[in-house]
């Protein structure tokens, strides 16, 4: 299956994009996306471990599993107001 | 799935909030008369204007990066918990994306409520609440021409960890 | 003698609060630009507006009377108090007299801070206290044609009773 | 001596009147005020006995002594606001 994957602020600086696609299999959850980024060499060896995710627009935890066109944005500390 | 967004819960007696996530000037006038209700005696509107200094350093502005489409429904949830927990409140909201100037309005919360007290209550809550969780990014910008996203919170998934 | 007003004491660093009883409808957005200043990163504005209803009579209006010769010093007063206990805090405040209908604004209370925590808690203490001494009263006017002044707040002396 | 007397909102449909002057002996404090108006008859018989008064636009306690040209304001209970 294949999700979206989006970054914001800093996160995007880190990953030089906004916005990617990642193939997974089916059963995968959110930690394996963060693993495999941080794996996958350049700015985002330094993502951190356990960042805030959104999937489909709303926090989860790490461990929420995921489905097929999924969006799933990385969230970097927020500083709206 | 886990994470498709519920659908809103309106209390019928409370009309639902106003939240918006914008590139355009701030209207404070134009907010407050959205949340307007002839029985309610008090309104407040907090605005956040971009300061001139911050850390000893001159700012020149401040560009505000969102992700609308999930900012938006974040607001919205916001101020309808705020009505909920406030009831007769009407609120109100909107932040600004893009670049900004010293004295622009970033954010704007609007409340009105039959009295005075629920309404201070509910705007600072719906403030210190959207600090922690909109997802909005400010990167303030330096005189000296430097820049850096500045330091914020980590919002906590409504959801808990496992 | 024992009456003569004492001369305003400013302190240096923070300008002179503005204060404005009238008969002109109030304009928020006017205030809001008097006491903006650039390192002022929270703007607080309180509204006060007549009510349709009160202890369940349909108010068609109210004709507010004011002792303006007074009531203007005694609200520069508390507001230069408000800048004194919230170091950095600007204030300006209005208060309107004559008759106003239903959804008009009778009282506003602007206030600039660094940050946004003084904003609300100066906000609140100058309505508070204004609601105690500000020598102006109310007369709500009734749909049905009566009329009342309401109960009020008695003022006490700044000199305490001997 | 002569003092000005303000009467506003209730005390002024008490008095009938906004404004009047009374002549008063010198050494006269602010309760002999209240007490000839209260002595006076009319609605003014009516006034609280320790009503709030401002004088020369200050509250003050009812003790004050008075002065010629004095203006002593009674203040109902304000609902400003």
């Amino acid at each position: 299956m294949e999700v979206d994957i989006l970054f914001f602020a800093l996160y995007r600086e880190l990953a030089g994009t906004a916005r990617m696609r990642m193939t997974l299999s089916s059963g995968c959850v959110v930690s394996d996306v963060v693993t495999r980024l941080k794996a996958g060499g350049g700015g985002l060896t330094s993502l951190p471990s356990q960042p805030v995710v959104a999937v489909n627009r709303e926090y989860v935890p790490l461990s929420t599993p995921l489905s097929s066109g999924d969006e799933v944005a990385f969230i970097p500390p927020v500083s709206g107001g | 799935m886990s994470a498709t967004p519920s659908p809103p819960v309106e209390s019928p007696s409370s009309p639902p909030p106003f939240a918006r996530i914008t590139d355009a000037p701030l209207d404070g006038e134009a907010l407050l008369a959205r949340i307007a209700h002839p029985s309610h005696g008090a309104q407040l509107l907090f605005l956040g204007v971009v300061r001139d200094m911050n850390e000893g350093k001159e700012v020149e502005g401040i560009r505000y990066e969102a992700f609308r489409e999930m900012a938006e429904p974040v607001l919205l949830s916001l101020l309808r918990s705020a009505q909920d927990q406030w009831p007769g409140v009407r609120a109100g909201a909107e932040h600004r994306f893009g670049h900004l100037h010293v004295g622009e309005a970033s954010v704007m919360v609007a409340v009105s409520s039959p009295h005075r007290a629920e309404a201070y209550e509910a705007s600072r809550w719906i403030m210190d609440e959207l600090k922690q969780s909109l997802p909005v990014w400010k990167e303030e910008l330096y005189r000296d021409g430097e820049s850096q996203w500045l330091k914020g919170n980590s919002p906590v998934s409504n959801r808990g960890e496992e």
